[in-house]
């Protein structure tokens, strides 16, 4: 339900407060394309100073193209850009920084062999004869002011936690004296708690006057920080900073260009034999041994913090991982964990789709052909061993026109796709196979919410046709909409499975935080 | 330096064309190939294309620098064979075309090619073991009347595993020690210098760092024995060492003069040079030519450096040849 | 990344060698026999190059090549060697066999210790590189080892074959090899795999490839070829050279690299190996023909890969800022 | 990643090697005089491997460090021949000056072809390596080139000097060498760029760092340790030899790998290029003491280069499961 994704899922006090003045920035008309690609057509855009300005959009529609225009990293094809009334032709990053323009990307610009503090100072370091001086005091500063005083600034970046990084970034612009912060997507990869830090460290930034722009897929988020929304659609502003308080579905309805009405497809709770079932699962050294079983059409949501070993449970059943005890059967044929290999479980029928697309996921030089067809390649072999390279590309085809990817073709490198358009390339690979038992780690991280839609109703169809699916996700209302059943995972420790309507919001957390029912 | 006289050209058509393809081009004892080749290319009126293998000590590199001159088609050409076989079909090849080849300073097993212009190798190894007896005995006796038994430690440092001049050389030394110093303790023979006088200079600190007592050594290159006398001035035991080493390389006659060099086998690149090119182009106008020419080998003592007709054999008029 | 130019560069650049030389050398440079020549000096690097195709495509590099040439050159003298005159049929072939297996037994170490320990391909190639080298010596008794005649001395002869051979057997060899390389690459599961790996090692992992011994095979077939590279070295030498090939390593590294191969993995096609390595048996031969001294063939050849490789470069310019 | 045993695992390899060679090699391995041979062959390597360690923090790699150092003895035996007897007193210095101002502009070539045409290090040093060994043959005219005797020939002999030296001056010189570069890549911000570029050269990028200039700095100063490792080269011979050091690239950075520098980039420590580049000398001088053959001690070079690397494997293993 429509509802049910914009009523905030986190407590807290809401931070949007009018403001009014001058605009810090102001973007006219810019337009930028990539080749044949057009990414940009038309981005408007108009910040106050010490307001939160959510960007808003469709995977592709531009925002981080805009960003990266904005941080000096890319030029425009044409548009006015005016930062604090002069024009804004930054000839680098670095330019754009210590004229007050910081951006924190999407993907984190971070160097892990060096530590917090020379992360932050990169660049800019203070030097007597060639020596860096310590800044450690200022950078020390800069951590407290976003509420992370016990991160220290001698810790190697490459040890530290996904939030933590994020505030290093942060930091980073904070150090620098920034008047205009650029966010892509903060949240996309932090857990709630860490998502509560985070806006707490936003409110202080906008305290200083410090402005920001906020790009997120969370629409809740977005009514809870933004003081003011902007939606690019296909390269272009369709609306302009509207209030915070503007309705969910008239954004959806702008960035999408229609309206949207149902999110969650209908689920019927017609749930077949058992498939897999796991008894005294222990996936990582210190969690509890799990008893879990899956049966066919059954859609099984997994929640838990981060860290709570959703992802080592799922790595384990598909055998990537060793685990410790335990014993699965699938399809009635008890295997021992220690034999349990990735393929065994492959030849058993599972399917997985990893939540980190770019390291693990996708091989982003490949295209897209060769991406969703590489775990099952025997399909398209014919006696001789040669691939039927016809067959392959009219499958491929088909499954990007069911998945309304956008891409030019069949053969284009993943790398150049948007986010969410590589997240359906790996899901396309699973599409294509003969699995029946989906593993899935976060399957809509970066994706927007009309593809979300998509994949939402892409799973339910085939949980319909038989499918049994796990899906580990953090996004609640995600959860409850899409799953018939739930777990929560607390440290290791997995909850009894029940029906979602056993649960609520309430009591998945509690088990979460502290591993019982509430 | 060891660049073609006008390639190609119209004029160029009358003039015969040889190339003199040495070993390597980075070593004196080429360059004074190189000026004998140049001297008796002009005597006949010939050009002489002077190329090497693209990489020292190749022996691809070297096959396919034959090939690429039996493909241009020149009137002849001279060889110093990196390999006795590896070389020996190409320059059949060469032959088969109708080029004639004369090989110079180490032997090939073949047929095919019209003459070979060469030290004896094994020959000049047992001459620097005959000196080196009567080195070691200078050492062990009384430097007048009849000499002493020839006694002591005998190092040799060999060159490059596979290379057949050289083990000829270091071969023919330990024979000729065995008949002229039979007493003498060859104390290690195994141990391989490679190709460079770097490579050369760790391996012979090393071994002399092994062996404190050594009288004398025996070198069967230039490089080899340059490696090795730097060895030695490091140790600070060139003066107590024997050290006799092979061809005349600048370093090598300096270091005569101040006795850390005892002696040298001088061959005598010049006349291999020129001879070489003398005979291949008899050979193409269809002289008959001998089938061995020996260049000669002498041996030389350190306090015969300054003699005139070993200045002359040591110093050719390299500059009158070869421009520069 | 524009593939167009990309795959047209190595082309352009044979092109531009051959024409630059056919300028610089005397006529006798573009006659056939010539030709000949040629095709026949780049088959060593040639061969060598298609197996090491494999392994750059799939992210690896294999410096130990060189040394299993030698090793694989020695071998083949030493199984010529165990025959009494006159020598059986079979032999020869024995012997090819032989060449071969060893090449693919050091591939399947390198491969082995790579893929079992996770560590950097050019560190334990470097490592194995010295180790086959000291075995090639081993195996020759530190000597060059000579061998009775066979056909096989025929092979790399320029033209010694019958003829309507025309070529070398060894260039047909090269061609057919190059061929079967392609195919291999475009259209069989194992093709695809070697690019998956060399993308992605993680995600072909995800995806079922067995990694380990998709790299041990790889490495193999890198082996292998460098075993029929030896043995159309055996035949250009006619003896087992444990010294053979030093160096030669960066060389056909340097072919597959100018054929448009990326040395960060996922890209590489055979046809375009083959054409890095003809164009550097253009370059040296070009530079004996027109009589261009040492110094400058080296400096025209390293020049050229830099030019190779950098062409399409300034045709692409900043991709993804 | 254990930083402890990685740490640790150069100076326990050249301790198990000293140990080994100890029992195998007569008592002259273990006196004071020969291990101030090993101290001083490791000179050369040393120096090198230094410069080096930048290039490889920084994520790149120079194959043409053989050839600079050919290039800089050259350059050097050249300079001198310039004074007349009796030299003038600065002449030697101006011809050190030079061969490192060589080695330096090499590197300047090396990293502006690097960084501007984002090229992989690999096949841009691999071009210059021939260019500038060709650059050395020309400078060379293709001979070794003799000169008159300085105190510079006094630099690699292992107690020529004073009494109170103890050692030869070049290992002083790398020792002094070794103690700057860790105290540059340790507390300046060039050091800290060094591996910010190693590291994520994208986010050093966006942070302003000036990466192509970062890239020519690094590169330049591969070259200048280079061109000081000819230099001792040089003293070493005491003449300039265009063929010096081929091959001695992979020497280089093997030391550099073993001392715990990673071709991945990001990692790499001053001490331990220095003892990477002696744990190499003390096996070839302990092969030598102990009369191993040739071939063995390929052998074992190669498997202490794969071993020293393997090491730290064993201890952390199974990172990402
Ligand atoms: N370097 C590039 N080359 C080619 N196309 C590009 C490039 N960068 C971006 N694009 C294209 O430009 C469009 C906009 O991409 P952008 O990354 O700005 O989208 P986004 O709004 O940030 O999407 P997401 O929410 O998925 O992150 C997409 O169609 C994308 O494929
Ligand atoms: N007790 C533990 N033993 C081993 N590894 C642990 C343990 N606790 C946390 N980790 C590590 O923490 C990281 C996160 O664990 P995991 O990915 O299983 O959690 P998750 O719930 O899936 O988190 P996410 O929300 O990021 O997907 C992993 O790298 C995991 O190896
Ligand atoms: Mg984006
Ligand atoms: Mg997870």
């Amino acid at each position: 339900m429509v509802g049910e994704l914009s009523k905030p899922h986190l407590s807290g006090p809401h931070l949007n407060e009018p403001r009014s003045g001058r605009p810090i920035l102001r973007v006219l008309g810019v337009k930028k394309a990539f080749g044949a690609a057009q990414a940009l057509r038309g981005a408007d855009l108009e910040v106050l100073p010490g307001e939160i300005h959510a960007l808003v959009g469709e995977n592709g529609a531009g925002k981080s193209t805009l960003m990266a225009i904005l941080g000096g990293n890319l030029r425009p094809d044409s548009g006015d850009i005016a930062f604090r009334g002069e024009d804004w032709t930054p000839a680098g990053p670095a330019e754009a920084r210590n004229r007050g323009v910081s951006l924190v990307h999407q993907e984190l610009a971070l160097v892990p062999h060096l530590n917090v503090e020379s992360n932050v100072t990169l660049g800019n370091e203070k030097a007597r004869f060639g020596f860096a001086r310590s800044q450690a005091d200022r950078v020390r500063a800069a951590l407290e002011e976003l509420g992370y005083a016990d991160l220290d600034p001698g810790a190697r970046v490459g040890s530290l936690g996904m939030a933590e990084r994020q505030i290093v970034e942060i930091a980073r612009a904070l150090f620098h004296d920034a008047k205009l912060i650029l966010m892509d997507e903060p949240t996309s990869s932090l857990p709630a708690r860490d998502v509560e830090r985070l806006f707490a460290a936003l409110g202080r930034l906008k305290a200083r006057g410090i402005a920001i722009v906020y790009i997120s897929h969370f629409l809740d988020e977005v009514a809870r920080v933004a003081d003011r929304i902007s939606v690019l659609r296909d390269g272009a502003t369709v609306a302009a900073g509207l209030p915070a308080d503007t309705p969910t579905p008239d954004i959806l309805q702008a960035m999408v260009g229609r309206p949207v009405a149902e999110i969650f497809p209908p689920r019927q709770g017609n749930l077949g034999g058992t498939v897999l079932e796991a008894r005294g699962w222990v996936s990582r050294p210190g969690a509890a041994p799990a008893d879990l079983s899956l049966r066919k059409g059954q859609i099984l949501g997994l929640a838990g913090l981060v860290g709570s070993g959703r992802s080592a449970l799922l790595r384990s059943l598909y055998g990537l991982r060793r685990p410790v005890a335990g014993s699965l059967a699938i399809g009635g044929e008890a295997e021992l964990a220690r034999g349990w290999t990735l393929e065994r479980a492959r030849a058993s029928g599972i399917g997985f789709l990893s939540e980190d697309r770019k390291d693990e996921g996708l091989a982003l030089g490949l295209s897209i052909r060769a991406n969703s067809t590489l775990g099952e390649l025997r399909r398209f072999a014919n006696a001789a061993g040669l691939l039927r390279l016809d067959a392959e590309a009219a499958a491929v085809e088909t499954m990007r026109t069911d998945l309304a990817m956008r891409s030019q073709g069949i053969e284009q490198p993943v790398g150049e796709l948007s986010g969410g358009n590589q997240q359906k390339v790996a899901l396309g690979r699973l599409l294509l196979g003969d699995a029946t038992v989906w593993l899935l780690d976060e399957p809509t991280r970066g994706v927007d919410v009309g593809a979300k839609a998509e994949i939402y109703r892409l799973i339910a169809a085939e949980a319909a046709q038989g499918k049994a699916v796990i899906w580990a996700g953090s996004y609640l209302p995600e959860l409850f909409g899409i799953c018939d059943s739930l777990a929560v995972l607390h440290r290791g420790k997995l909850s009894p499975i029940r029906p979602i309507s056993a649960w609520s919001e309430a009591t998945v957390m509690a088990w979460a935080a502290q591993g019982v029912h509430a | 330096a060891g660049e073609a006289v006008a390639p190609g050209g119209t004029a160029a058509k009358t003039r015969p064309v040889v190339a003199v393809i040495p070993k390597g081009t980075t070593h004196e004892f080429w360059k004074t190939v190189h000026a004998g080749a140049m001297k008796a290319g002009s005597e006949e009126g010939a050009d002489i294309i002077w190329q090497g293998p693209a990489k020292e000590d190749d022996r691809k590199g070297q096959i396919e620098v034959v090939q690429n001159f039996t493909s241009r088609g020149l009137d002849a050409i001279v060889l110093a064979p990196l390999d006795e076989t590896a070389l020996a079909r190409p320059v059949e090849a060469a032959v088969k075309r109708g080029i004639p080849v004369v090989i110079i300073d180490s032997d090939l097993k073949s047929k095919a090619f019209s003459s070979f212009v060469a030290t004896d190798n094994f020959a000049a190894g047992t001459l620097a073991a005959q000196h080196m007896a009567e080195a070691l005995a200078a050492k062990g006796g009384p430097a007048s009347g009849r000499a002493a038994e020839p006694v002591g430690n005998v190092l040799v440092m060999r060159y490059l595993e596979g290379s057949a001049s050289n083990s000829n050389r270091e071969n023919g030394f330990l024979e000729g020690l065995k008949k002229f110093a039979p007493k003498a303790v060859v104390v290690s023979s195994n141990q391989y210098a490679g190709v460079t006088a770097e490579s050369a200079l760790k391996t012979a600190q090393n071994l002399l760092n092994k062996y404190p007592d050594i009288a004398g050594i025996f070198t069967p290159n230039g490089p080899t024995a340059f490696g090795m006398l730097r060895a030695l001035q490091i140790a600070g035991r060139s003066k107590q060492v024997k050290l006799i080493g092979f061809d005349a390389t600048e370093p090598l006659l300096a270091a005569m003069k101040t006795g850390e060099v005892a002696g040298l086998v001088v061959q005598d690149p010049f006349r291999m040079g020129y001879l070489g090119v003398k005979t291949a182009l008899a050979a193409k106008r269809g002289e008959k030519v001998e089938a061995r020419l020996d260049t000669g080998a002498r041996f030389i003592w350190a306090a015969e450096v300054d003699l005139p007709d070993v200045q002359a054999l040591v110093h050719p008029d390299l500059k009158k040849w070869l421009g520069n | 990344m524009k593939p167009g130019l990309r795959t047209l560069a190595p082309y352009l650049g044979l092109a531009a060698a051959y024409l630059l030389f056919s300028l610089l050398a005397p006529a006798a440079f573009h006659g056939a026999y010539n030709l000949k020549t040629i095709l026949t000096q780049s088959v060593i690097v040639g061969i060598g190059a298609l197996g090491m195709t494999f392994v750059i495509i799939s992210g690896g590099i294999d410096l130990s090549v060189g040394s299993l040439i030698a090793c694989a050159t020695v071998l083949l003298a030493r199984a010529l060697n165990l025959g009494h005159e006159p020598l059986p049929g079979w032999l020869p072939w024995a012997a090819l066999a032989a060449a071969t297996g060893c090449g693919a037994i050091g591939g399947v170490l390198n491969g082995f210790i790579t893929a079992r320990f996770r560590l950097a391909a050019f560190i334990v190639t470097l490592g194995t590189m010295q180790i086959y080298r000291g075995g090639a010596k081993w195996l020759a008794a530190e000597q060059t080892v000579t061998a009775p005649a066979t056909w096989l001395n025929g092979l790399m002869e320029v033209d010694a074959g019958p003829r309507w051979l025309w070529i070398a057997p060894g260039v047909w060899l090269l061609l057919a090899l190059t061929a079967a390389v392609a195919v291999v690459l475009r259209y069989t599961v194992f093709g695809r795999h070697v690019y998956a790996l060399g993308s992605n090692e993680a995600a072909a992992r995800l995806c079922g490839v067995p990694v380990a011994l998709r790299r041990i095979q790889i490495y193999a077939l890198g082996g292998a070829f460098a075993g029929i590279a030896g043995a159309m070295q055996f035949a250009n030498l006619t003896l087992g050279d444990p010294t053979a090939a030093e160096g030669m390593e960066l060389d056909i590294v340097a072919a597959v690299v100018i054929g448009g191969g990326s040395l960060r993995g996922g890209e590489g096609r055979a046809a375009g190996s083959l054409i890095g390595a003809l164009l550097m048996a253009v370059l040296r031969n070009g530079c004996n023909m027109a009589g261009i001294p040492n110094y400058l063939q080296n400096i025209v050849v390293g020049a050229i890969i830099i030019g190779a490789v950098g062409l399409d470069r300034l045709g692409a310019r900043g991709s993804r800022a």
